[in-house]
């Protein structure tokens, strides 16, 4: 599978919607030669980016656009990778104020976002141009992982 | 009505016994259907079982807001000086637990039988 | 699962994305209460409707776009069902030329609009504004199905 | 190579016995996979073998393109008074078989034992 693939996936803000993205992602990973625990990582990573865009982004309403577009990529040493672009149209926040928790204390809240650093290669968010957030993250197969313990970078909230 | 269908879907079965209560749950623990899990919980909860043993045997999937429900439950369960006890878990399930490190504050068995022990 | 759900996926023409649309319709069939006989029957269906967008409507090309929408609907006897639309940019065809053929004789070729037009309860074509081809098809929970034996209303080809 | 790949991908196992050639086929056979599987059936039907069996049991999923791939085989080796059997369809790939009316024409067994004496 060595040629490049996209998809482009467009849902509505309902949390209904995720299970149908999981299972699309978890596809597109496993054609792109994604082992169990990368396709897993990225599949939970999407679906975390999601569902802070739901809960954040648009306060819970359900029936706000997000775009999810897939693309299959390379790092530099020639790994496979796919690259994921979350856009929304929801409440803009300083893309510094996205950090996860330290996790030295067992209590709700938190979790997505250090899911999201602990499992991708690549992540950045940023505003929109056209309002919202754009949230792009990169996953190549074989790396991090999410049973690796490597430090996070998060700063404490 | 709409919870409850949604209750129903995800508790598979509760059964009381003198070690605790066994909860199994079934399906995706995501964001759609947490909300109700922790109605169920906080429920079970509130009946002051000995050991809380979440049986998830049969859940592909698990998100934070799933794990954040246990935390939210773990501490309910705790402030009585009950247990809170995790069995069945599928690899996938495993390394959510692992990434967010609370499988370091869960006690996690392989069985129920164990669970029932622990 | 009573509220509509919306999901639409844009796709390159390249027979490689098929797998991760089949699994999107699939859980959302599933979502939507389908059983095993009627979501396997919708997912042949788009997959169909795509292999001949990718074949007849870009003459192989893998790099042009195609546009799917899911929606949940209802009959109006109140049945679930999935309303799908497929978009191509392509070759425009008098929709009446679109036809499966009769399947009295063993031959490859004119199986995929027979499958279409057997598993799905509604069926239509349209040439698209911008140009290309619409098709827009709906199946119903529990209606028809892939091992039915009902007449098919399709001409020979 | 790719096209190497991508049979290598699909065809699991060729045995050659007395009775006639297994073809195992795995994965979703679709618009993807199917100019593969032509080649690679094409090759096997060139050896002429008394009975050509297409064991599905590791075929999830089945498009037109593949049964049409195989209705252009089934001519190849009927030309040489050939049989051309099935086995181990999940109910699935079988609707498929059933709503191109195909289910007629092939012969379909349950296991490959019974297709080797089809
Ligand atoms: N898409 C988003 N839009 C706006 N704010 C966000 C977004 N994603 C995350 N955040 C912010 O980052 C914080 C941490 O998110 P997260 O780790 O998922 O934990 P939680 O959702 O439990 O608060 C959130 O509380 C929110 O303030
Ligand atoms: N999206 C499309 N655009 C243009 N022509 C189409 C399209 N879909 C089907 N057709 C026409 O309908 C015929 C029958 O299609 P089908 O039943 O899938 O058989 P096959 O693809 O094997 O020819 C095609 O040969 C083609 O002429």
């Amino acid at each position: 599978m060595s040629d490049t693939s996209r998809i482009e996936l467009n849902i509505t803000s309902n949390a209904r919607s995720l299970p149908v993205v999981r299972s699309a992602v978890e596809r597109m990973a496993r054609l792109e030669g994604f082992g169990d625990a990368d396709a897993h990582a990225l599949v939970l990573a999407i679906d975390e980016a999601l569902a802070n865009v739901i809960e954040h982004g648009y306060g819970g309403a359900a029936d706000q656009p997000i775009g999810i577009v897939l693309a299959s990529v390379r790092s530099t040493d020639g790994r496979l990778g796919i690259e994921v672009s979350v856009r929304d149209q929801g409440r803009q926040v300083d893309p510094d104020s996205i950090v996860g928790r330290d996790l030295g204390e067992v209590r709700p809240g938190g979790l997505g976002v250090h899911i999201i650093r602990s499992v991708m290669d690549e992540v950045e968010y940023r505003q929109g141009e056209g309002g919202g957030m754009l949230l792009r993250m990169v996953k190549y197969v074989g790396s991090g992982g999410s049973t690796t313990d490597r430090p996070t970078t998060l700063s404490g909230s | 009505m709409a919870d409850n269908q949604r209750t129903n879907n995800l508790v598979k079965e509760v059964r009381r016994t003198p070690e605790g209560t066994v909860v199994a749950l079934t399906g995706d623990v995501d964001l759609h259907h947490s909300p109700a899990l922790h109605a169920a919980l906080v429920e079970v909860a509130g009946e002051r079982p000995r050991r809380m043993i979440l049986n998830l045997a049969d859940v592909p999937y698990i998100d934070s807001s799933g794990v954040g429900t246990f935390v939210e439950v773990f501490r309910r369960v705790s402030a009585y000086k009950g247990k809170m006890v995790f069995c069945g878990l599928s690899s996938r399930v495993k390394s959510v637990f692992e990434i967010t490190k609370l499988d370091k504050f869960f006690i996690i068995c392989d069985t129920e039988e164990q669970a029932l022990k622990a």
